[in-house]
């Protein structure tokens, strides 16, 4: 059996040397991530603020149930969207099934409950007196608003960061409703699931580790940006 | 007489079994200076925030003109005419001279008037070396310079001052009396509560006292007429 | 190449897939037809679930009785015999059991159980599963207690839990024979019971139930599979010198 | 033909006739993630005050670096713990591999970049004040400490159910690690991932409602708790 | 004479271009009371952070009895003994009565002794009323006697008070006044900065101002002996 270091020194070696398949399965992974957390965010945060800011019943409750749907395994997420998209679903007429649209409904759903459990405990921590300022100041509720994610946004940055770290590395929903299909839908993860299957630990250790470089170097000059504006401000 | 520009009526607030407002009317002139003083926790700050549409009372009805409105329906009227400042100013994570222009960006002034507006409010609160400083920075006194400049460079009809010298040394506070004074002689309304008493007592047009959730008038020391105020500080 | 068709939908058992008999047999298909096949690996169940449901086009499975059933039910058509191989029966080279050189896959079964040593069942309703639980059935015992785990999982996985466990387990030949370099401590044990035949087969799903499916494709497919041409990929196709799969074709 | 409607039916049916196989599931499940959560909350979160109050070379650096190491797929965490728990592996010896042991293990890697980088941010946003007003009023150090996080304690207990949300519903590394033995390592997740594996979508989903409900009870009795000691304080 | 507590040499202290404090020597001594002027922005909130082991100095050295020490070391020795007020204090998310006795609690006084001790402090800073409410709830006045009473109650050898007064009513402020002056004739080092000078000159033994980064003495209009004070405040 294969140890951990010659597994890893193949997997560093496949890094080297990528090839046009491999790139293929990264921009899928990332094309698609990125256009779920694109389209989520702003409802997502507007729920979240709503959540923060206005009292109406019931609204405890609905801050748990967020919460609590983080919990819920993406391969549900996965197999209920795959009987609404399946041929003899819903809305099978649609043929979304196995497309990169439906692993992007997937994950925006995944994206959702992250984006607003996280985003309300930030805007949760916003001092009630930077709302105060804005509305004295004459500023409409929709600018309000937005001074007030300004005033939060590092919380909020971080909340976005972890609900791309979650649905870039989630498995079970693309698997589910993108079937895993070569150039087509197999992104990183699904990739790394069907080398793990095949017994290869080699290439889905490889797989693992180009995902992270590539999360790192995003993360990294994302905190660098946010590190100069803090800076300027 | 001329109509006030707001006129509160039958202010009530509770917290919890204690009732901290009981005001059967609260009215607010156009060119009049209005000094509220009381005890910690007598519900200064509490008023002017209901007053200021920041702070939901119990029961209030306001007249705006000849309309007679609730609370609730008030509030957007009051918005747009009202400038309340805070006791203890939240800066905005952003620099000096951001936070002052903030509300003017939103009275969409064209931009190169607005930093002119800007750079000369900077002048007179003697702010201008700190323009382009992170407003979190500043020193307590400095806050309450930025805050109260911010909140008069709107130009509302009227301005609620909060404990506006708290932390302020001598020279600012003698030019926010002469701010005071020179804003409410050019018409505008303001409303001013604070422990200051010997400072804000000579320009006050009425001083009133909250003792037991109800507002008392305080005969001044001395009432000076309008005329001598306006030459004494030509603004 | 011919113009581009409309993509073939090929959900099919992973032994195929994962052992590599795929990227062998499909580049010239979609060469000569200019068909794309969109591969689905999955497990029979879920592949013969995907027929019914209308989101495959064409299946390639092992199960011949529920093979026969999704026909008779018209869910599929022209189902035909693809290629074979044979279940094998693994396990440690210390083999407590001595099961080494049976012929007997019932025979087995039971020495495993009276030693009560490991063994590792796909307990997933696969094709393989299902074979094993007519194995145990067959031998007159139902297997239960510590010593049966039921992992759940697939070929590939089992393989390694066994290797872990010191365990024994049913597989497929393929799945072994793509393994086997990572399995230093398991031996093929018992081989060549007539109750180890493996056959696969491929199936159209009925265009009758849903008129979109691509019909033309799939037959397209299954033509290609069983001429001469795939066959004789499938015959010449091996791992470290052996063959993994035997074409079937015109067997009925 | 098996439409969602008739899936979630039989669902909600399998739900009111829990079985004994179906609650050691639910056991299994819940208790492997519990003990995971309970191990990794306190140096996670001593990790976050580190990097959140304490100025060293490379803090932002390791901040960016937590961020990223939520990306990480399940299943490679789950494949490297594998690979070192293996027989052939260097940790062989311990036998853990297939346990529960080796699932919370591996549940405790993937929880412990959630709770930094989510614990660091709540803590971040106290304010600096409430350091000083410890230290100078004679706490030391670790007390101060406690103080920090109790001024923050809501954002720390969103680290947490976001934590304990995403371990309870990973299945790439329990599944790795654990085998998904019936009665022994198979959890909710991993018995989910198989009745999709064999196309029984309505059993997916009835275990993924029974998460969802039972995570929903838990969640909202914790945020009752919450509500009622915040109305006391 | 008498040794000071401790005796800060050199302490300078830059942001950015700008050296804001470039101080020779600064002393604490005890039963001495301090009073340390300036404009908004002088450095006097610095200053006091400084010496009380809150914000690092650039330079530094602290004697403390013999020994002379970096600031770094010297730190935990201020601590043990240095109570720090902040300008805009921060109440603790918890009663009054709890952030009252957080720092008695954490000197390991016996449980009974402390809810008496506490209940005294309460008692005398008008608070007693307020003792089962959250603290973030206070007014800005309140809050203020909150946590000055939160800082002498721990009974340190020095209190630094940046802007005590800051917010509270004339009755507070007297008898804060009337404390401070207490307090140092007990034997205690207090160390004030405000813009409250009125107030605070009659009971300072020093008044300092900062100008330019340095400390300058300001000779102080009446100078009473220690005795007349002592019976003046019988504490
Ligand atoms: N949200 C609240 N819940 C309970 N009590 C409150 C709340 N807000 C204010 N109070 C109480 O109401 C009273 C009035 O507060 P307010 O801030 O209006 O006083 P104030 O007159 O401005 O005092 P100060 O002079 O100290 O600023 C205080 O006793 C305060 O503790
Ligand atoms: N972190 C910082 N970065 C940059 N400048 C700072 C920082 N902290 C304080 N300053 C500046 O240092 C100067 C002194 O601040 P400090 O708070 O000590 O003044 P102060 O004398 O207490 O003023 P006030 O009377 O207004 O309280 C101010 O101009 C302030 O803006
Ligand atoms: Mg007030
Ligand atoms: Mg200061």
């Amino acid at each position: 059996m294969e140890s951990l270091t010659d597994a890893s020194l193949k997997a560093l070696s496949l890094l080297v040397s990528g090839d046009a398949e491999l790139w293929a399965i990264i921009s899928i992974s990332f094309g698609v991530s990125f256009q779920a957390i694109l389209y989520t965010t702003p409802p997502a945060l507007l729920t979240a603020y709503a959540l923060a800011h206005f009292e109406f019943p019931g609204r405890r409750t609905l801050v748990s149930l967020f919460h609590t749907l983080l919990a819920v395994p993406a391969v549900v997420v996965g197999l209920t969207l795959y009987l609404l998209l399946s041929r003899s679903g819903p809305f099978g007429d649609l043929k979304l099934l196995f497309t990169q649209t439906a692993m992007v409904l997937g994950q925006m759903v995944l994206s959702f409950p992250i984006l607003v459990a996280m985003g309300h405990s930030a805007l949760q921590s916003a001092d009630q007196r930077v709302w105060e300022t804005a509305y004295t100041l004459g500023a409409p509720p929709l600018r309000a608003m937005f001074t007030v994610m300004h005033e939060v946004r590092y919380g909020l940055f971080a909340a976005v960061i972890a609900a791309f770290g979650r649905i870039i590395a989630e498995v079970g929903c693309s698997m589910m409703v993108g079937g895993n299909i070569l150039n087509y839908t197999r992104n990183i993860t699904t990739a790394i699931a069907l080398e793990t299957s095949k017994g290869q630990f080699a290439q889905g250790i490889a797989l693992g580790i180009v995902l992270l470089v590539l999360a790192l170097v995003l993360n990294y000059s994302l905190s660098t940006l946010r590190h100069r504006l803090a800076m300027q401000a | 007489m001329k109509t006030p520009l707001f006129h509160f009526r039958h202010v009530t607030k509770r917290f919890g079994d204690r009732v901290l407002l009981n005001i059967d009317e609260f009215v607010v002139n156009a060119g009049v200076c209005m000094l509220i003083t009381g005890d910690n926790g007598a519900g200064k700050t509490t008023l002017l925030k209901i007053v200021s549409g920041l702070v939901k009372p119990d029961s209030a009805k306001v007249q705006v003109k000849d309309a007679v409105l609730s609370w609730s329906k008030a509030r957007v009227k009051i918005q747009r005419n009202l400038v309340y400042l805070h006791q203890d100013p939240y800066m905005l994570d952003t620099t000096v001279e951001r936070n002052i222009a903030y509300g003017l960006r939103l009275h969409k002034e064209p931009r190169a008037h607005l930093y002119d507006t800007v750079a000369d409010a900077l002048r007179w609160a003697r702010l201008d070396h700190l323009a382009h400083r992170n407003a979190r920075s500043l020193s307590g006194g400095e806050k309450q310079r930025v805050a109260l400049t911010r909140a008069r460079i709107v130009n509302p009809s009227v301005l609620a001052l909060d404990e506006p010298t708290t932390n302020m040394d001598q020279q600012s506070r003698i030019s926010t009396y002469q701010l005071i004074d020179a804003l409410r002689n050019e018409g505008m309304a303001i409303l001013v509560a604070s422990h200051d008493q010997t400072g804000l007592t000579p320009i006050a047009d009425h001083h009133t006292q909250l003792v037991g959730g109800k507002l008392v008038n305080v005969e001044p020391a001395f009432k000076r007429s309008r005329a001598t105020k306006v030459t004494r500080f030509p603004g | 190449a011919t113009a581009a068709q409309r993509p073939i939908r090929l959900a099919t058992t992973t032994s195929t897939d994962n052992s590599g008999l795929l990227r062998q047999l499909l580049p010239p298909f979609e060469e000569q037809t200019g068909y794309p096949v969109h591969v689905i690996a999955v497990g029979t169940g879920k592949a013969l679930r995907m027929g019914r449901d209308g989101d495959a086009d064409v299946l390639l499975v092992h199960a011949y009785e529920d093979e026969m059933e999704f026909v008779s039910a018209r869910y599929g058509v022209n189902r035909r015999d693809v290629m074979y191989n044979d279940f094998v029966i693994i396990g440690p080279h210390t083999d407590g059991a001595k099961i080494r050189g049976l012929k007997d896959a019932l025979a087995a079964l039971n020495r495993i159980q009276k030693a009560q040593l490991p063994f590792v069942s796909r307990g997933d309703d696969s094709g393989t599963h299902k074979r094993e639980r007519w194995l145990w059935r067959q031998a007159g015992i139902t297997p239960g207690g510590s010593w049966y785990r039921e992992a759940g999982q697939g070929m590939g996985k089992v393989l390694q839990m066994a290797e872990e466990l010191d365990g024994y387990t049913l597989t497929d030949r393929g799945t072994w024979l793509a393994h086997k370099p990572t399995l230093t401590h398991l031996l093929l044990l018992v081989a060549g019971d007539q109750r180890l035949y493996n056959r696969y087969g491929i199936i159209a799903v009925s265009p009758q139930r849903y008129e979109d499916i691509n019909y033309r494709g799939a037959m397209r497919l299954i033509e290609w599979l069983t001429s001469q041409q795939g066959q004789d990929i499938i015959k010449n196709f091996t791992i470290n010198g052996e063959t993994l799969f035997f074409p079937l074709a015109g067997a009925n």
